[in-house]
């Protein structure tokens, strides 16, 4: 659907450049680009990182996967921070006019489509569910995780609105919940956390396993409603649904 | 060693190609793909860190989905603003035509 | 001490309580429970913040404390740390933040916009709090894209071709900058093993990988800091959002980034920093003043006049560096005030960044103000909008006053003391420039001022769409502007608040 | 304690906070803000008065509060700030009620006054600033405020004025603010304390104190209009009369001022500022501003920037009083800054009121505006003559100070720039209250005839201030005025202590100030319709105590410190005598008068002017001090000017404007010469010291009084003036006036004392030469009035040939003084005699009897001037031929003169008998006006015989000898005439005024070039003046629809400054 766009004069660029300057610049950015390799070259040697230390801490985590412990326990506040960017994107492109519906997807059985896309959608959408708590599930143990399931879970989204029978309304108040819950319970654990041990986003060790697992079942709920919600309103611009669109 | 080394020299230049693209090209599409670009260099030079020790290092795994989730949510409201400034022209253009 | 201690506990607050009150904002679905609950939050934040201060203040001079989130403690973990200037920069942000917040509850009475408005305000209030107290560079990035992504769907939310256009523009440059920074992190992650800025300032040598660094993260928050000549994307950004947003993206995000400057330059990376390199700097501010003002003089419409000011302000900020660097290397004029005349030069800064904040917003409010009454804000049709507007006007010409420098006000007393580390520094040239601006600035608000008081010709036959606003939003500009004079009046508190910050590199001391 | 830690505070609240509130209340709430309004003024005033009381009991007044780390904010009470602090107070509350007057049912009234209220509010801060820095802060916040006063009205104009003070004085403040910093930065808190921060701390490079001398008096000087930095002021009219008053009067120019005082006296400290010498620049730079505004205020049309342009040259006083660096100076320096104000918003207000009531704009339109608007025109008349500088007007006295503390450190050049300042003053000036009061009205005036005042809201205020400059002026050495508060504060400044108003006063008797007094308040009573009928008769009776005083008192001696410096009336034998004749002669006047010029149209205004004439003569007669002097003789030469124009014709129109001229050179002549005097003398009031006085000051002394005695080569007002005058007052100037110059030589050349050879000389060459010369020109006249003018040039002539030779050979003067008071004497009575004469003579024609009588009344003064035996002439003539002796050729000479005396009187006669041919004699009362004349020939023939001084000579005038001498040349002369007789009748006219025709045609020629070449030169001026505003057009003006945004590629500047960077950091 992107080919469609098809605006040349963006106002970031008034102007063509001049091939000059086109070669100027490519010349002072490869310059810079080859300094910037000397001086990893001439500056290049081995310094611990944070590796021994994360795998010394790995125990006390919660989780078994260090990438995990990092982005849900050591840092987990990036990791709050990172949902938050995310909940900035769907706040800027949800729809702000208020429905009255409460029902977050919509079928229209009147649009026909394929029934060999309807069979493919019955078995796709649940089997992605599945992929998804699966790779939240393995995330405590191997690569995987909230960001990973949130995705796949909204690829089940994407299939479904591409099949064009289904509308997801985002007004409703469900899909606000669905949309800010990851934040909200990483929020409230947050301060459960402070208040159990005194120091926010703290986990107590015994109980850092489950808690960060409902963290993590939340943030993926989030996370695909949130890919699942930009994909659905830029497909819709897309297509020029206008007054959907226009707040 | 060597290997690490390789993997950052090569974001670096996969960064300068994205300022460059960024820079040159004058279609918006083609300047979010640049700047995703940078991403991709950075994102290398921090993964060749990681190995740049004895031990994988998780901190700039972690670092790198963070980084990976930003430029997804910035490339998305990038587009999403592009693609309603076509929206805005394409109307002002049909009610001129009118 | 232990109460103290426990105040400090409060610090996630600051950055938790704005998260909360978004979604809460986002959840909800009544307008007025959103504004509602909004200045509530904000009330809360602003007392939060206060006594944090007061903390700090007991504290003594200088005075910092840490933060372990999560209890991992510095390399592993992430640590927030609040000192003196941190502290500031909260209060000042909790401050404009419930006064904005007041002004938006009558600026966006429709519910539509509203709804979209709230939860992006407390993001990015939210983002702007993180990266205040943040002590992690990576960290530090995270906020920054909060800042950025929120910023810009604020500016889009007015919704015209040239906010959205502005917006995408502004969304570019901060990609661009942001990984700049992440490169520059990345870089230091791998030459040092650590993302904490404390660490890294204790670890940190000069050499060609930190140059590298230091370059890029400058760089990149340079772009964000929109100093000349990287200023391009902020005047359309700035001119096109609504009033709230204008003002809080003039007087505080821009600070945001100009803050992580002075880290960055004065405490984390300060032994790879040259004096060039800080000159370099002073003169990019200067040309920044001198050229803000000038593009200000030439804007045809108002509110891109407010924001080029903020260009040529900004310039001012960065006078900082030549003077810091002046006082720590170069044998200054007069003997034995060198040391003073560093922490003496961030002091003004951070005055000055109080008090444009301040008059800035006040600013671009009197600006929206004047632009929703006539439905335009194109300069040279704006007359007898003394007449029409006194109020507006009036809020223009006092923060204008701050802007200039004129006393009494806060701008005033920044610039006083800018000039006097400038002249202990017998660095006489800044002086110069700095004058020269303030009268430029003058020149620019007085083309504004002359018009407004200018008597219309048609004044009596065409009753021009001025729809009377409500009170509240001319008097929040007006409380603003007075506070921004007010502040000139005695600067001491402010000042012996400074002083401990004022200590750079203080960062690691206390804490957990 | 408290309260004296606040009140300083209170008193710039007291401003503030109504301003505030102002803008808080409604447009519409009138009441409530005129109440706010004057209830603050009230306040403010009250709190002044409290201030005072307790600064003059020695309380300290202070109030502290803290701005940055070592740096307060003081708001401070010293004698310096109290001036500042009254003076800005009251004018507030007369510019107040003026302000309410003048924008009654305007629009944006709340606005206006709320900024008024700011703005003083400013004003009053900078006066009580106690630092530096506190001033500083005031001093913007007052370019603040004032720029939506300038701005008031909104039109083009306005807005334009605006920008342009919005330039000017926002660059002077960054220029200052650049100062204030660096001197704060190497001297630490700039608190103004006495003798100067700076002088305390000789550690500091002078060279860098050079510098921010420079750069805080340019910031200061451009509110204080200093030339180059002047040009915001003459636009600045543009605002509304209140706010031109008060930016001119009080609030910013005089900030400007005050700040240099401040910078100089109280931060580097006079002493140590004339170390590094940056005084004589700052002198240099307010010498040339006061020059060249009076310059420019000449080529001003329009009244407001006429004003402007004087103000322009008059702040600068201040600033040259400052920096002439001597303790009196500064005295002069400070007390201007009231007094300049005083006359300065009373000119305002009188140019608001113009254009309010009459639509009146410009100079040219202000014709016969005086009978329109005499209350207004008035109060205008005072304040510009102030501004002149005439005693005993405000102006006068700063000027006065301002001279003798330039003479006191030897800045002699400092005289000639106030001699000059006055001459234009007066050149721009004088034909303003001419055009109002003596031309007759030229266009088509709003509303009825009659008197069009202004209401009253806006007629007090100019009067009041008028008032008070006026009383400055004259109670300058009363213990509160503000005179001595500047004494007070140069005491502090110098430790030095200068004479303050002492309070003893002796007044023996109060009939020598009823001398004085009694004319002077029937000149008041004239003002009021009510009694002006009464004192028109009453006229005579104000000759009496003075006459009373002459004949009765014995020597007396007057003191009243309070009054001008000190006033010293006393009456002595000589002052006695000169009294007796001035008595005399007025009263004869008067009497004359009151029949002569029976049912005259414009009686009021010539009784008005006699009165004050009459009074300036007695007080110059019997006044001992200097002040006192000047004021008197100035009073009677103004005056006289209203009688000699008092007939409207061209003619006396154009007698009017030479002898104004005359009178004004002469006056400034005298101005550098008293001065001159009064250094010497010190300042105690009482006898004044001549012996020591320096040869200049007696060049001086010669040639200012000269002028009014008619000396040659500046008698040519003479011939002009008194002919055109009506008859009593010609015979009054011709036979007491003209002596006014005597008294001054008398009084102030040291005669008898000291020997001035070269004075002597010129002044004993000149009055033979003036005596022969009169004669020949005379001659030739045919209105016998001109010839009796010329008569006395020549009568004068041989006075001043007397004063002369006394003055070569001071043996010579106690016989002379003698012999010339008698001639004096003589000559006064006999020449009043001979010029009433001419308006009895028509009764020669009638056939009545009683013209036998007139024949005789007419001969009989003629034989005294020749001096045929037994007559007053004769004593007068013997008298002196036996004193001067020495030159011995002198006394040939003064016989010859005799003949030519001769001459004149026998053309006169002749004249006489020819004119009364055609004339009808109408007056019914002709007989009382014949009786007044035959008391006064009465006099002429026995009046001199009677005088004490008479006693040496008289037996010697009936000598032989002396019979001898007296006879022939009357004889030669009468011998002369019959054979030449018919030649001198038939010969050309030389046109009265003689030299000054040729020179008055040649000035013509000279007019035009100069117009031309003037035209060339406001051409340039305004070219270079223009090219500022141009640049500040082009700053505000100029839009650029394009931005000229920099032609970098954003993406080429951030890849470039990366690079940058990366040289920067791996460079260093």
């Amino acid at each position: 659907m992107f080919i469609s766009l098809e605006f040349q004069q963006q106002n970031t660029n008034e102007k063509e450049l001049s091939r000059v300057t086109c070669w100027l610049l490519g010349a002072i950015i490869t310059a810079l680009s080859i300094a910037l390799t000397i001086a990893l070259l001439v500056t290049d040697k081995a310094v611990p990182g944070l590796a021994d230390l994360a795998a010394k801490n790995l125990d006390i985590s919660g989780v078994e996967n260090p990438v995990t412990a990092v982005l849900l326990n050591f840092r987990s506040y990036d990791t709050l921070l990172e949902i938050a960017v995310l909940l900035i994107v769907a706040v800027a492109i949800l729809p702000t006019q208020s429905s009255t519906t409460t029902q977050f997807l919509s079928v229209d059985d009147k649009i026909i489509i394929s029934p060999v896309l309807v069979g493919l959608l019955k078995w796709l959408v649940p089997l992605a569910i599945l992929v998804g708590g699966y790779l939240l599930w393995t995330g405590a143990y191997s690569p995987g995780g909230a960001f990973q399931a949130g995705a796949v879970v909204a690829g089940a989204g994407v299939a479904l609105s591409l099949a064009g029978r289904h509308d997801f309304l985002w007004q409703t108040t469900k899909a606000r919940v669905a949309l800010n819950l990851g934040l909200l319970v990483f929020l409230l654990v947050a301060a459960a956390n402070a208040i159990v041990t005194g120091t926010s986003l703290q986990y107590p060790v015994e109980h850092a396993g489950w808690l960060i697992l409902v963290v993590e079942i939340a943030a993926t709920l989030s996370i695909a409603a949130i890919l699942l919600l930009l994909f659905v309103r830029l497909k819709k611009i897309a297509e020029r649904s206008e007054q959907e669109i226009n707040q | 060693m060597t290997q690490d080394l390789l993997y950052s020299v090569v974001g670096v230049a996969l960064f300068g190609i994205g300022v460059f693209g960024v820079v040159v090209a004058a279609h918006v599409i083609r300047k979010l793909i640049a700047v995703n670009i940078m991403g991709i260099g950075v994102f290398m030079v921090l993964l060749a860190s990681a190995h740049h020790g004895a031990i994988t290092d998780p901190v700039p795994h972690a670092m790198v989905l963070t980084g990976i989730v930003v430029a997804v949510a910035g490339t998305a409201q990038c587009l999403w603003l592009a693609l309603r400034i076509q929206l805005l022209d394409e109307n002002e253009a049909g009610e001129s035509t009118q | 001490m232990m109460s103290w201690d426990a105040v400090y506990s409060l610090l996630p607050l600051v950055v938790g309580l704005p998260l909360l009150a978004a979604i809460a904002c986002a959840l909800l679905d009544s307008h007025r429970w959103r504004v509602g609950l909004s200045i509530l939050f904000a009330f809360l934040q602003l007392s939060i913040v206060v006594m944090l201060l007061l903390a700090i203040q007991h504290s003594g001079a200088g005075a910092s404390y840490r933060y372990a989130l999560g209890g991992w403690g510095a390399p592993l973990g992430i640590d927030l740390v609040v000192d003196g200037l941190a502290i500031i920069l909260l209060l000042i942000t909790a401050l404009l933040v419930l006064i904005l917040s007041i002004y938006s509850a009558q600026y966006f009475s429709a519910p539509n916009k509203a709804a979209g408005f709230w939860p992006l305000w407390w993001l990015l209030v939210a983002g702007l709090n993180a990266a205040f107290i943040s002590a992690d560079a990576f960290n530090i990035y995270v906020a920054l894209e909060i800042i950025g992504l929120s910023a810009v769907a604020l500016v889009a939310l007015t919704g015209t071709r040239a906010a959205l256009t502005a917006a995408l523009r502004y969304a570019l440059v901060g990609l661009l900058g942001s990984l700049c920074y992440l490169l520059g992190v990345a870089l230091l992650y791998r030459a040092y093993g650590t993302l904490d800025l404390v660490q890294l300032a204790s670890t940190v040598q000069a050499n060609p990988l930190t140059w590298a660094s230091l370059a890029l993260i400058s760089v990149g928050l340079l772009l964000k800091t929109a100093l000349l000549p990287l200023h391009f994307w902020l005047p359309s950004a700035h001119a096109s959002a609504p009033a709230p947003v204008s003002a809080v993206l003039s007087a505080l995000v821009v600070k945001a980034s100009f803050y992580l400057l002075v880290r960055f330059w004065l405490e984390v990376l300060a032994p790879a920093t040259t004096e060039f390199a800080m000159n370099f700097l002073g003169l990019l501010g200067a040309t920044a003043i001198v050229w803000g003002c000038i593009a200000a003089f030439r804007a045809s419409r108002l509110k891109l006049l407010v924001a080029y000011s903020t260009v040529a302000q900004l310039g001012y900020l960065f006078l900082l560096f030549p003077l810091a660097a002046a006082s720590d290397i170069s044998v200054p004029l007069i003997d034995s005030v060198s040391d003073v005349a560093g922490s003496a030069a961030l002091a003004a800064v951070i005055y000055f960044i109080i008090a444009h904040a301040l008059a800035k917003a006040a600013m671009f409010l009197a600006a929206g103000n004047i632009q929703s009454c006539y439905g335009h804000d194109t300069i040279d049709k704006l007359q007898g909008a003394a007449r029409s507007q006194p109020i507006a006007v009036f809020t223009f010409a006092i923060a204008g006053i701050s802007l200039i420098g004129l006393p009494p006000s806060g701008g005033f007393i920044a610039k006083w003391l800018l000039l006097n580390s400038a002249i202990q520094n017998g660095q006489w040239w800044w002086v110069i420039v700095m004058l020269v601006g303030g009268l430029l600035a003058a020149v620019y608000i007085g083309r504004v001022l002359t018009i407004a008081f200018a008597q219309t010709v048609a004044q009596s036959g065409d009753k021009m769409s001025t729809h009377l606003l409500p009170r509240g939003l001319a008097m929040c500009g007006l409380v603003l502007a007075i506070s921004a004079v007010l502040l000139g009046f005695n600067a001491e508190p402010v000042l012996a608040l400074l002083e401990g910050s004022a200590q750079i590199s203080s960062m690691g001391a206390g804490g957990l | 304690m408290v309260l004296n830690n606040l009140l300083p505070l209170f008193i710039v609240l007291s401003a503030l906070l109504p301003g505030l509130l102002i803008f808080c209340i409604g447009e519409q709430r009138l009441l409530l803000r005129r109440m706010l309004n004057l209830g603050a003024n009230i306040a403010c005033i009250g709190l002044i008065m409290l201030l005072i009381s307790g600064v003059y009991s020695g309380e300290v007044f202070e109030t502290r509060l803290p701005l940055l780390p070592g740096m307060d904010l003081v708001l401070h009470a010293d004698t310096l700030s109290l001036l500042f602090v009254s003076l800005s107070g009251l004018l507030w509350f007369l510019t107040t009620i003026y302000a309410i007057g003048y924008f009654e049912n305007t629009e944006n009234r709340s606005r206006f006054f709320g900024f008024f209220c700011l703005c003083v509010a400013a004003t009053l801060g900078i006066a009580l600033a106690g630092n530096l820095i506190t001033f500083l802060i005031f001093y913007e916040l007052l370019t603040l405020t004032t720029y939506p006063l300038v701005v008031h009205k909104g039109n083009a104009a306005s807005l334009r004025a605006g920008r342009i003070y919005l330039t000017y004085t926002l660059i002077g403040g960054a220029l200052l603010l650049a100062g204030v910093v660096w001197l704060k930065a190497i001297a630490g808190p700039l608190d103004f304390t006495v003798t100067g921060v700076l002088s305390g701390m000789p550690q500091l490079d002078p060279g860098h104190l050079k510098i921010i001398f420079a750069l805080l008096i340019v910031g200061l000087g451009v509110k204080a209009a200093l030339v180059p930095l002047h040009g915001w002021l003459p636009v600045a009219m543009a605002a509304p009369a209140p706010v031109s008053a008060l930016l001119h009067a009080v609030a910013v120019v005089k900030a400007g001022a005050f700040g240099i005082i401040r910078v100089v006296y109280d931060v580097y400290g006079i002493e140590f500022a004339r170390e590094l010498g940056v005084t004589s620049m700052l002198a240099a730079v307010a010498a040339f501003t006061i020059v060249y505004g009076s310059v420019r205020a000449l080529f001003q049309d329009d009244i407001k920037k006429r004003l402007a342009y004087s103000t322009v040259s008059q702040v600068s006083y201040i600033a040259l009083g400052t920096a002439i660096a001597g303790p009196i100076a500064t005295i002069g320096g400070m007390v201007h800054l009231v007094h300049q104000g005083l006359m300065k918003i009373t000119m305002f207000f009188c140019a608001g009121n113009l254009a309010e009531t009459m639509g009146i704009h410009k100079v040219s339109e202000m014709n016969g505006v005086g009978r329109r608007m005499p209350f207004t025109m008035a109060a205008f008349t005072i304040a510009a003559l102030g501004m002149i500088g005439l005693p005993p007007l405000a102006g006068f006295v700063s000027k006065w100070y301002l001279g003798l503390g330039a003479l006191e450190v030897g800045a002699h050049w400092v005289l000639f720039i106030l001699a000059a300042s006055s001459l234009l003053n007066a050149i721009y000036f004088l034909p303003m209250l001419y055009a109002a009061w003596f031309k007759p009205s030229d266009r088509a005036l709003p509303a009825k005839r009659g008197i069009t005042e202004a209401p009253w809201m806006l007629l007090v205020p100019p009067v009041v201030t008028a008032a008070l400059a006026l009383a400055v002026g004259v109670f300058a050495n009363n213990v509160i005025s503000p005179l001595n508060w500047a004494k007070l504060i140069a005491t502090l400044e110098y430790g030095q202590v200068f004479e303050r108003g002492t309070e003893s006063i002796q007044l023996a008797l109060p009939l020598l100030s009823l001398v004085v007094i009694t004319p002077l308040l029937l000149a008041l009573g004239l003002l009021i319709p009510v009694t002006r009928r009464m004192c028109i008769r009453l006229v005579p009776c104000a000759a009496l105590p003075a006459l009373a005083a002459a004949l009765l008192l014995p020597d007396q001696l007057n003191i009243l410190p309070g009054l001008f410096f000190g006033s010293v009336l006393s009456l002595d034998q000589t002052s006695q005598t000169l009294l007796l004749l001035a008595a005399i002669l007025w009263l004869i006047a008067a009497i004359y008068g009151s029949n002569y010029l029976a049912g005259d149209k414009h009686l009021t205004r010539y009784t008005l002017y006699f009165l004050l004439c009459m009074t300036g003569s007695f007080g110059l007669t019997l006044s001992q001090d200097l002040f006192g002097f000047i004021t008197f003789f100035t009073l009677m030469s103004f005056s006289a000017y209203g009688l000699v124009v008092h007939a409207g014709t061209d003619e006396a129109m154009r007698a009017g404007k030479t002898y104004m001229q005359w009178v004004v050179i002469g006056e400034v002549l005298l101005f550098a010469a008293l001065i001159g005097l009064a250094i010497n003398n010190g300042e105690s009031p009482g006898k004044i010291n001549t012996a020591s006085q320096p040869v200049w000051v007696s060049w001086l002394l010669m040639l200012g009084f000269g002028i009014k005695a008619g000396l040659l080569a500046t008698h040519s007002w003479l011939p002009r003036a008194h002919p055109v005058a009506p008859l009593p007052a010609s015979a009054l100037l011709s036979g007491l006036m003209v002596k006014a110059g005597l008294i001054g030589w008398w009084r102030f050349l040291p005669l008898g004392e000291v020997a001035l050879e070269y004075v002597g000389v010129t002044l004993l060459t000149l009055g033979i030469s003036g005596a022969f010369f009169a004669v020949a020109v005379g001659i030739t006249q045919r209105n016998p009035k001109t010839l009796l003018a010329y008569s006395t040039i020549s009568q004068m002539g041989i006075i001043a040939t007397g004063v002369g030779a006394g003055l070569m050979t001071p043996d010579l003067w106690p016989l002379l003084s003698s012999a010339l008071l008698l001639y004096a004497i003589h000559h006064g009575l006999a020449k009043a005699a001979l010029f009433l004469s001419v308006g009895v003579a028509p009764a020669l024609a009638t056939n009545s009897p009683r013209r036998w009588l007139v024949w005789a009344g007419i001969l009989i003064p003629a034989m005294a001037m020749v001096g045929l035996p037994f007559t007053s002439g004769a004593l007068a003539k013997s008298a002196l031929k036996t004193s001067l002796v020495e030159p011995a050729w002198i006394t040939d000479l003064l016989l010859i003169t005799a003949i030519g005396t001769t001459l004149l009187m026998l053309r006169f006669v002749d004249l006489l008998r020819s004119s009364s041919h055609g004339a009808v004699l109408t007056s019914a009362n002709f007989n009382s006006r014949l009786f007044v004349y035959g008391m006064l020939v009465l006099l002429v023939v026995i009046g001199v015989y009677w005088l004490p001084q008479a006693d040496p000579f008289i037996a010697h005038s009936f000598s032989y000898q002396a019979l001898w001498s007296s006879l022939w040349p009357p004889i030669v002369g009468a011998l002369i005439f019959l054979v030449a007789g018919d030649y001198f009748a038939r010969s050309a006219t030389i046109p009265a005024g003689d030299v000054i025709v040729f020179v008055e045609k040649f000035c013509d020629r000279l007019k035009k070039i100069l117009k031309d070449t003037g035209h060339f030169f406001s051409d340039c001026f305004t070219h270079i003046t223009g090219r500022y505003a141009r640049v500040s057009m082009v700053m505000f003006e100029s839009r650029y629809s394009q931005l000229m945004v920099l032609q970098v590629h954003p993406g080429v500047a951030f890849v470039g400054i990366l690079l940058c960077f990366f040289l920067l950091l791996v460079v260093g």
